[in-house]
C-alpha cells in the first residue's frame, strides 16, 4: 500500500462526510463525531488511509459521517471485521466504533479478545447505557434498578464496568472521557491513536431519548469538579474546585478513600500519586462510583506492550527469510511422487 | 438405509508373476486397531508405497471422535481402509478382502464388513480374557464359530514386535508402540510394496529420537521378514497387482485438504491477491487451517479467531482491505456465520467459506461424513440471500473449485460457498500434479478513478460492483449491512430501490450461469430411461455403479452436478431427457428439492444418512430396482 | 416491481345522513410528518376512535429507523395510514384519499401515493424556505402546479395550535409538540370521530405533568372547533362512515404484537406450563419482549439475554427444566440462533422462535415489512434439521397461531418456528375477542415412571419422545448434541441409527400433516383457471384483489397458506386441479419454491420486494394479466 | 418442584453414572470428575436436583459421566443454556463444565454475562491451556510461543488469564485449584456450591496428548511448595517448603514481591494478609505467574451479592402481589373495547 501524509493539512471539517447527520437532536453522538474530527485533523490523519468499523446501533451510525472508509458492519462484530482490515493491511489506522449494547452485549466477546490480542486499533466505546437505537431497553451499562421498556419493574442484574472490564481483558490502554468534553476528548483520542497496540476508550455519552442526565450527577457543569478526577501518570489524584480533594490508600488497606487536604492531618504529600502502569491501581479507579467517589477519567491505563499485527508481520517476515516461498508448482512437486511414463 | 449387501469381492485371476506371486487386479484392505494403535499411521504409510508402485488407489480413514479412547473399547477403534487397484479406481471399496484387527474390539466393529472368504490377520497377543470381555464378546471369537468363513490368521504381532527391538534401548512401552510397523512390514511382504518411503519417514519423523527410529524400522522389517519365512496357512500367499495404467505426468497421493490449500494459494495468485484467512478449529475443518498456516511465506494471514463469527468478520474485513478473504468450517460453524454472510452478500465484497461438511444435526457425528449442508448452503440465510455454492467430487477436483471460488468470488464480487466433505478432507488419492500456468490468470482490477465513483458502480456485463480498497486516493467511502442506494450507494430506505437492489444481487448471481461450462453427462446417453444425479463425494461410487448398469446394457446416465448454485444453464433440458432420475445423497434428499423446485422433474431421493460413504454394491441395487418400477 | 397504478378510490356515494354528512364507504387517510411530529401517536388515537365507532378497519404505520432523525429531512419522515370502512376490509388502502402533510418533507414523500383528487391537508406554518429547501423542493410547492390536482387545505396549524394553548402554562416547545392533536382534532371533525378516547388517554398518559394533558386536550379541541367554525374550501365537506356490519361480540384495535402475547399465554395455560421469555431486543421483534415482561403475575420470566445466541440457548435450557422456552427475533438475529435449534431439534425439546420478519438481507431496512425468511425458516440449518413453521396472516390470526405453535412443539416436542411480520406488529386491525375457554386445553404430561424409561422413548403416534424433566427421582439422564442411540437414549456413532434417527426426525415432523387442518379455499372454486396461493400477511390484499376478479367474472381462486412446513396434507391434490399457480409474495420467491418442489406444479412467482405491502390494484392488475398469458 | 433431600447417603461413585469414560488415559479430568463425584457425596446432593451443563470440548463430556441430569450443548453456550435452567427451576442445582476454549474463547461472552448477573450456578473451567478436543490448537490461554498445528511458529498473541477476565467481569467468586489435587477440590467445590450467586472456579488441568506438562513448574510434587501459594482469607500468604517465603507489598507501591522470612529483615508480620473481600488485591494474585511468583490457589476472591435468579423471583412475586393474575380471557378486556350487537 502506498501510503504517504496528505498534502496539506486538513481542518476538522474537511473530516466530515457528505451525509446528513441522522442522530436525535441534542445527542452526544454529536459532540463525540465533531471530538474524532479534531483529533484527525490535530494529528494530520490522511483520510484515504484512515478507517472507521462500526457494528449497529446509533454509535455505530458513526463511519457514515466521516470522509474516511468506513464500514458499518453488523451488532456486535465490529472488533472482528477490524481485526481482519488491520491484520489485511496494518498501514491502515482503524478505528473501532460501537455502543455498550454492541461491544458489552452482543460483541462483549470481540472486545474482550481484540484487547488481549492487543491489536493495534482504537476502540471507542460510546457508553450511554441504554440502548439508544432500539428504543430504550436497558443494557449490560445500565445501572440496577433501571426502567425500561423491557424491565419495567426495575433491572435487577448488576452491571459491568466497561473500563474494568478491558482491564480483566489484558487491555493495554484504557481511558474514559465524556461526549461533550472537547477540551479533552481529541488529545485523548491522540494518545490512543500514538498508542501501539489496542487502545480502549470510553466515552460516557448521553442519549437524550432514552436516558437523559444519566451522568450529570458527575458531567454537569456544577458537578464536574467534585464529580470527576482526572489521572494524569505521575501526578496526585486531586479533584474538587480548589483541588482540595484527593484519592489516598486507606492507611494499611488496599482500598481507596476520598480525602480532603487540610482536615484530619491529610497533605498533599498524602494523596496518591497516578501510575498509569499500575493494574491493579487502574481496576481500583476505573471502579470508582458515584456519589461516594469521583469518576475516573483521562488515561486509567497505560503498559504499552507489542501489537499482534506487527508480530504477525514480524513472523511471516522470519519464516519466508527462513524458507523463502517457492513456485506453487515446485511447492506442490515437494515431497513423495512419483512419474508414469 | 440399503440393506447391507456382501461387497463385490476383488477379482482373483489366479495368475502368477514370474516371482510367483499371485497377480490380482484389485484389493481391499482395512486396518483396524485402537486409536493408539497407529492404524491411521499404518494405512497412510501403506498409501504412500502403494501410490509410488503406481497402482491407482483410493482411501477411507474412519476413526472415532473421542481423541484417544480407553484401550480395548468399540468406540475406540480407528479404522484405516484403502482399495488399490491395476486399473481406474474411484472408492475406498465396498468391503474389505483383508481386514487386519489389532484387538478384540477392532475384529467385534469391523468383522461384519470382511468378504466371506476374505483374509483376517489377527493380533493374538491382544486377545486376551480383559479385551475380549471390553469387546462385548461373551466368548473368545477365536474359539467358536464366529472366524470359520475366513481365512484366518493368526500371530502375536505384540510379541513379535517386542523381540524384534529387544536389542534396542527404548522402553516396554515404546517397544510395544511399534507394533503397527510391524503390521505394516507384513502387509508390504505381502502385497510387494516398498518399505524404503516408511523407513525414509520414520527417519525423518524422528530424527531427534533415533532410537524410537530404529525400533519402528527394525519392527517393520520384522515383520516383513516374518512373512518370507514364517510357515503360514497354505492359503495365504503373496500377491502382487500390478501398475495402473493412467495418464502419464507426476503424481503424488494426496487428501483434498492439501489440495484445498493449494488451490486457493494457485487462485489467489492467479488473481493477484494475499490470503487472509480467518478460522476456528473444527472437525474436519481444522487441517485447512493447518495447511495454510504452514505458507507464511506466500503472503498468506493466518487467523485463529475466538469463534466462527469472528473467523467470518475478519475475513470480510480483509476482503474490503483488498486481501482474498477465506474463512472455513463445518456444519455448526457454518450455521454461526449465516448473519455475516448476509452483510457479505449485501456489501458485496469477494469471500470464500469452504464448508467441511460432516454428520448432523448440530454435534451429530463429527468424525463422520456427510453432503447435509446443501439447504444451509443455498437458502440458510435471512432476507433473499444468494450466493453461489459449488461443491467438489475428489480431492483433485477441490484443486479445480478451490480456484473456480476464488475466481466467481473476485469476477462478481461475491461471497461463494465451497461444499466440500470430511470424506474429502481425509480420504487420500493419487493426483496428477496440475502445472499452474495453466490455468488463466484472473487479476483483479481495483477501483482507482475518482471520477464519477460511488461504491455501487457495477459493471454492466457482470453486474459485480467495482473494487476500491482503502488507502486508495480519492475513493473514501462507506457500506455496510443497510440496503443502498443503486445510483449513488448511500444508504437508501427507498422502497422501489430495495426492490431493484433485490432483483441486481440475485441477476448478478444467475448471470453466472453463463460464465460456468455447460453440463455434461459423466457416461452414457445423453438422454434416456433414467440418469442418476450425484454431487460432491459420491461421485465415484455412483460413475463405478452406473457403469456397471451400463455394462449390463441397462439405458441408465451419470450427471454429476458441480455448480450448485447458480446451476448450469443446460441442466433442466438436459434432464427433462430422462423418464427417471434418481438422486443418491448422503443426506435425507437436498439437492432433489432443489432439481424438482428448478426445473419441475420428477427427481426422486436416495438418501442414505449413515455417516458413510455410498457402497457400490448398494448403489447399483437400488438402480436396478428402481429402473423396474 | 409492479408499477405505481393510480390506487382506487373510495367509492362515494355522495349520500348524506341526517346531520348533512356527506356518506362514505370507505376512506384512507395517511397522516405524515416528522418522527418528532407524534404522526404514530396521531394515527393510533385516531384509530382508537374509529374501531370505537363500529368501522371494520385496518392500519399501516410506516416509520424510520431512524430514533428521532434530523427536524424537516425526508428520511425522518414519519406516516400512519389507516383504512376505514362501512364493510369488511383486509389492507390498509392502496392509496390515500386523504393525506395530511404537517412539513414539506412529509409532502414530497407521500404526495405521489394520494388519489388524484384527493384531500390534502398542510400545515402551511412548516412552509418556510429551510424547511422546503430540507426536503428536496427547488421552489416552493405551493407556489407550482405541484398541487394542482388536488383538494389542498392550507392551514397553519403551528400558529393555531400555539393560539390554542396560549392560555395555558407550558414552553413554546411543549406547546408547539400539540399540533399533532390539533390535527387529530380537525379530521375527528371532519370524519365524525369522538375526541372522549383521546382525551381519556391524554388525561391519563400525563397524569403527571396536568399541563401537558391539559395543553393537548385544548389543541384537539381547537382543532375541531376550527372545523366547525372556519370557512374552509367548498369542496371540502364533512364525512361519516356508517358502521360496519361484523359479527356480533365484544372488540377492540390490536396489533399482531399484543395478540401473539396473549396467544402464548393462553398456549402456555393450556399445555399446563409457565413460559421462559429469552430473547434480545431487534426491531421489530422487541415489543413483544415488552409485553411479555409485563406479564409476570402470570409466571411469565423474561430474561433479556447478552444477544441471540444466548437467548434461545437460555429457551432450550429452560424448555429442558420443564418450562416452555419461547425466543424472538428478526432475521438477522434467527441467523446467529441457528446453531442452537440444530441442538433443540436433536435433543427434541419443545422451543418456540417468534421470527418478526423485516426487510433483509442483512441489516437491510430494520423498520420496513418483508417475508423473506421463509427459507431460513425450512431450510436454514446444517444438517438435516427439520421443524414445524407456521405463518400468521392479521393480527388476529397471530393469536390462534400462537397457541397452535404452542400446541405443535409441545406435543411432538420439536422446535416449532412461528413466522410474524414487521407489518403484523406494528399495524392495528380491530379484534373480536376470544373465550379462551373455547380452546381445548392439551396439558403436558412429564414422564414419572421409571420402569425402562430412557430419554428418547418415543410416542408411537406422535413419535415424540418423552419428556423428563430435572427434579424427578429416578430419571436422571443426560441429553446433547451428539446423536443418540434410538433404543437407549445414549451417545452412538454407529451408522445406521443416524440414519434410522435422522429419518425419524423427519418423520414424526411430516406426520404434523395429520394433526393439522386440511387445506381451504379462502374464496373461488376448489379447481379452476387459476389459484393465488399467498402466506403471511398478504392475505387481505390477495383476498380483494382475488375477489375483485371473482366479481368481474374470472375464474380465480385464492389459497392462504398457514402451515409452511408441513403443508397440509391435501395441498398438493388441491393445486393441481388449478391451471394457474400464482404466488405473491414480498420476497423474491421462496414460497414458490416450496410448492415446486413438493408438488412439481409450475406455480409462478410475483414478487414485490420493497418493504411496504401489496397494493390490491397491483395485484388485481398482475392477476388479470397473468390470466391471460 | 417437590425437593427432598435424599433419603441415604450416597457414596462417590453413586454420582458416576454408567457410561464408560472416553478420556484418554492419564487425562486430568479423570481427577475431577472424581473430585466433584465426592464433593458432592460429602454435601449430600441430591441426583435428581442436580444439573450439570456443558458446552463441547473434552472437559465438556463431563456430564455423560454423572448420575445426574445433564445437558452436553454446543460449544461456548453452557453458561446461557444453564441460565436457562436456572431460571426455569430455581430449586436446580446446577454446575457449568467447560474448557478454556468453550468458555473463554467462542464461549467468552457467555461467560462475562452469567458472571455478571450472579446467577447462582457454579462455574468450573477446565483449563488445558489447549483445545483437546480438536487436537491441539493453542487456547486464549496458550502462552506466547506455543507451537501448535494452527501456530506452527509459534503463537504471538499474549493470553487471557480465567481468573483476572472472572474479575473484571464482576464475579463475586473466583477460586483456582489443580486437576489432581483431590485433598483441595471437593472442599473448594462445596465453597463454591455454598456460595450464594455465579461461583468461578479454574481447575488447572493437564492435557497429556497435547498439553502435557504445561503446569508441571509448579504441579509437581517437588514444585508444589515454591510454586503455589494457598489463599485463605484472614490468613498470611506463606508459601515454600517451610512457610517460609511469602508475599507482600512492596513498601510505598502498590505490587506484590515475594520474601524470605528471615532475609533482610523480613518478619512473618510484614507477610501480607489475605483479604478474599479485596478486588485489586484479587487481580494482583490472580494474575501472579511462574517462575517469578507462585500461582495463588483457593479462594482468591468472595464478596457474595444478592443471586440474579432469586432477585428475578422477587421481583416476580413483588409484581404478582400489586397486581396478581386476572383470568386471560378479563386480561384481554381490559383497555378499551366495543361491543357489536
Ligand atoms: C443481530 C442483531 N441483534 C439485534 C439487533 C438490534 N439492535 C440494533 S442496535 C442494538 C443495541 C443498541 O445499543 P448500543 O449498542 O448501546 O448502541 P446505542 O444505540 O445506544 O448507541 C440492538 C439490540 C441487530 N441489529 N442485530
Ligand atoms: C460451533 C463449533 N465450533 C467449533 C467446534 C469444534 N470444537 C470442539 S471442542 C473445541 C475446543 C476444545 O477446547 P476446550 O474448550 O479448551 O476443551 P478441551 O477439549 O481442551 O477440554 C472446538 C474448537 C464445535 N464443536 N462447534
Ligand atoms: S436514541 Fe439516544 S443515542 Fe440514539 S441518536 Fe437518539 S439521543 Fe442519540
Ligand atoms: S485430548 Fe487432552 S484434554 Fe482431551 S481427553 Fe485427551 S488428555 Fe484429556
Ligand atoms: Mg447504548
Ligand atoms: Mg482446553
Amino acid at each position: 500500500m502506498n501510503v504517504q501524509s496528505p498534502p496539506v493539512a486538513l481542518k476538522p471539517n474537511d473530516y466530515a462526510s457528505d451525509q446528513e447527520v441522522r442522530w436525535c437532536p441534542g445527542c452526544g453522538d454529536y459532540a463525540i463525531v465533531k471530538a474524532v474530527q479534531k483529533a484527525l485533523s490535530n494529528m494530520g490523519a490522511d483520510p484515504k488511509n484512515t478507517v472507521f468499523v462500526s457494528g449497529i446501533g446509533c454509535a455505530a451510525r458513526f463511519p457514515y459521517y466521516m470522509a474516511t472508509y468506513g464500514f458499518h458492519t453488523i451488532h456486535g462484530r465490529a472488533p472482528a471485521v477490524a481485526t481482519g482490515v488491520k491484520l489485511a493491511n496494518p498501514d491502515l489506522d482503524v478505528w473501532v466504533i460501537g455502543g455498550d449494547g454492541d461491544m458489552l452485549s452482543i460483541g462483549g466477546n470481540h472486545t474482550l479478545h481484540v484487547l488481549r490480542r492487543n491489536i493495534d486499533v482504537q476502540v471507542l466505546l460510546f457508553n450511554n447505557e441504554i440502548y439508544g437505537l432500539t428504543k430504550g431497553q436497558y443494557s449490560p451499562t445500565s445501572k440496577v434498578g433501571t426502567r425500561s421498556p423491557s424491565t419495567p419493574a426495575g433491572s435487577v442484574d448488576s452491571p459491568v464496568s466497561a473500563c474494568v472490564f478491558a482491564l480483566g481483558c489484558n487491555a493495554r490502554f484504557v481511558a474514559r472521557s465524556v461526549d461533550t468534553n472537547l477540551k479533552v476528548l481529541p488529545g485523548l483520542m491522540q494518545e490512543a491513536k500514538e498508542n501501539t497496540g489496542a487502545s480502549f476508550v470510553e466515552i460516557l455519552q448521553n442519549c437524550i431519548v432514552y436516558n437523559d442526565g444519566v451522568y450529570s450527577s458527575f458531567t454537569d457543569k456544577a458537578n464536574i469538579a467534585d464529580g470527576q478526577v482526572v489521572c494524569e501518570h505521575g501526578k496526585p489524584l486531586l479533584f474538587g474546585k480548589e483541588n482540595e480533594k484527593g484519592l489516598r490508600m486507606t492507611p494499611g488497606k488496599m482500598e481507596l478513600e476520598v480525602v480532603t487536604i487540610g482536615e484530619n492531618g491529610v497533605t498533599e504529600a498524602d494523596i496518591l500519586i497516578h501510575d498509569e502502569t499500575n493494574r491493579p491501581l487502574a481496576l481500583m479507579l476505573a471502579g470508582m462510583q458515584p456519589p461516594n467517589f469521583p469518576v475516573a477519567m483521562g488515561v486509567i491505563f497505560r503498559d504499552p506492550g507489542p501489537s499482534y499485527d506487527a508480530a504477525v508481520y514480524d513472523q511471516i517476515a522470519e519464516m519466508t527469510e527462513k524458507s523463502p516461498a517457492i513456485p506453487i508448482n515446485e511447492l506442490m512437486h515437494k515431497g513423495k511422487t512419483w512419474t508414469v511414463v | 438405509m440399503p440393506t447391507n449387501l456382501i461387497g463385490t469381492m476383488a477379482t482373483q485371476l489366479k495368475e502368477t508373476d514370474e516371482s510367483g506371486r499371485e497377480i490380482l487386479d484389485s484389493v481391499v484392505i482395512r486396518f483396524a486397531g485402537d486409536s493408539g494403535d497407529g492404524m491411521q499411521l499404518t494405512g497412510t504409510q501403506f498409501t504412500q508405497s502403494t501410490a509410488l508402485m503406481g497402482n491407482d488407489l483410493s482411501t477411507f480413514p474412519d476413526f472415532p471422535a473421542e481423541i484417544r479412547a480407553p484401550v480395548g473399547t468399540t468406540y475406540g477403534v480407528s479404522a484405516f481402509q484403502i482399495n488399490f487397484a491395476s486399473h481406474a479406481i474411484k472408492t475406498p471399496g465396498d468391503a474389505p478382502d483383508v481386514l487386519v484387527a489389532m484387538n478384540p474390539a477392532a475384529l467385534k466393529v469391523h468383522l461384519k464388513d470382511l468378504v466371506p472368504g476374505g483374509t483376517l490377520i489377527l493380533n493374538l497377543g491382544a486377545f486376551n480374557a480383559r479385551n475380549i470381555e471390553k469387546a462385548g464378546y461373551k466368548e473368545s471369537p477365536l474359539e467358536d464359530n464366529t472366524l470359520d468363513s475366513y481365512r484366518v490368521i493368526e500371530i502375536d504381532i505384540s510379541k513379535m514386535t517386542l523381540a524384534a527391538v529387544e536389542h534396542i534401548d527404548v522402553t516396554q512401552k515404546e517397544a510395544l508402540r511399534a507394533k503397527n510397523l510391524w503390521t505394516l512390514g507384513l502387509m508390504c511382504w505381502m502385497y510387494d510394496r516398498d518399505r524404503q518411503p516408511t523407513i525414509d519417514w520414520l527417519n525423518q519423523r524422528f530424527g531427534k529420537l533415533p532410537l524410537i527410529a530404529e525400533a519402528n524400522i527394525a519392527a517393520l522389517n520384522a515383520g516383513h521378514a516374518f512373512g518370507e519365512t514364517a510357515e503360514l496357512p497354505s492359503e495365504i500367499s503373496t500377491y502382487v497387482v500390478p501398475k495402473a495404467k493412467v495418464e502419464p505426468g507426476i503424481y503424488r497421493a494426496v487428501t483434498g485438504v492439501e489440495t484445498t490449500c493449494w488451490g486457493l494459494l494457485t487462485g489467489a495468485q492467479k488473481a493477484g491477491l494475499n490470503i487472509f484467512f480467518g478460522s476456528y478449529p473444527i472437525t474436519p475443518a481444522s487441517p485447512l487451517l493447518h495447511s495454510l498456516s504452514n505458507l507464511k511465506a506466500y503472503g498468506v494471514v493466518t487467523f485463529q479467531a475466538e469463534d466462527e463469527i469472528s473467523a467470518v468478520c475478519s475475513a470480510l474485513g480483509a476482503s474490503y482491505a483488498g486481501s482474498l478473504g477465506i474463512t472455513s468450517s463445518s456444519g455448526p460453524g457454518v450455521a454461526l456465520k449465516s448473519e455475516a454472510l448476509g452483510l457479505a452478500v449485501v456489501t458485496e465484497l469477494p469471500l470464500i467459506i469452504v464448508n467441511f461438511q460432516r454428520a448432523g444435526p448440530s454435534t451429530g457425528l463429527p468424525t463422520k461424513t456427510e453432503q447435509s449442508d446443501l439447504y444451509q448452503s443455498v437458502y440458510g440465510r435471512n432476507g433473499d440471500t444468494p450466493m453461489p455454492v459449488i461443491a467438489a467430487s475428489t480431492a483433485s477436483d477441490c484443486y479445480d473449485c478451490a480456484i473456480e471460488a476464488v475466481r466467481l468470488a473476485t469476477k462478481y464480487m461475491t461471497p461463494v460457498m465451497f461444499l466440500n466433505e470430511g470424506f474429502l478432507a481425509n480420504a487420500a488419492e493419487p493426483w496428477k500434479l496440475p502445472d499452474t500456468d495453466d490455468v488463466e490468470p484472473f487479476p483483479v482490477e481495483f477501483a482507482s478513478e475518482t471520477e464519477g465513483f460511488h461504491p455501487y458502480l457495477r459493471d454492466e456485463k457482470t453486474l459485480a460492483r467495482n473494487w476500491a480498497i482503502p488507502g486508495t486516493e480519492g475513493l473514501e467511502h462507506r457500506i455496510g449491512g443497510i440496503e443502498k442506494d443503486y445510483d449513488s450507494g448511500n444508504i437508501s430506505y427507498d422502497s422501489d430501490n430495495h426492490h431493484k437492489m433485490t432483483k441486481v444481487r440475485a441477476q448478478k448471481i444467475l448471470g453466472i450461469a453463463d460464465d460456468i461450462p455447460e453440463q455434461e453427462v459423466v457416461s452414457g446417453n445423453n438422454s434416456g430411461k433414467m440418469v442418476v444425479v450425484g454431487w460432491g463425494s459420491t461421485f465415484g461410487a455412483i460413475e463405478q455403479a452406473t457403469r456397471r448398469c451400463q455394462e449390463d446394457g441397462l439405458d441408465v446416465s451419470h450427471i454429476h452436478i458441480r455448480y450448485i448454485w447458480p446451476l448450469a444453464r443446460n441442466l433442466g433440458e438436459l434432464l427433462k431427457g430422462f423418464d427417471k432420475i434418481l438422486v443418491p445423497e448422503m443426506n435425507n434428499g437436498q439437492l432433489v428439492t432443489l432439481l424438482r423446485s428448478e426445473y419441475l422433474v420428477p427427481a426422486e431421493s436416495l438418501a442414505q444418512i449413515t455417516g458413510q460413504p455410498f457402497k457400490v454394491s448398494d448403489l447399483e441395487r437400488e438402480i436396478r430396482s428402481r429402473m423396474e418400477d
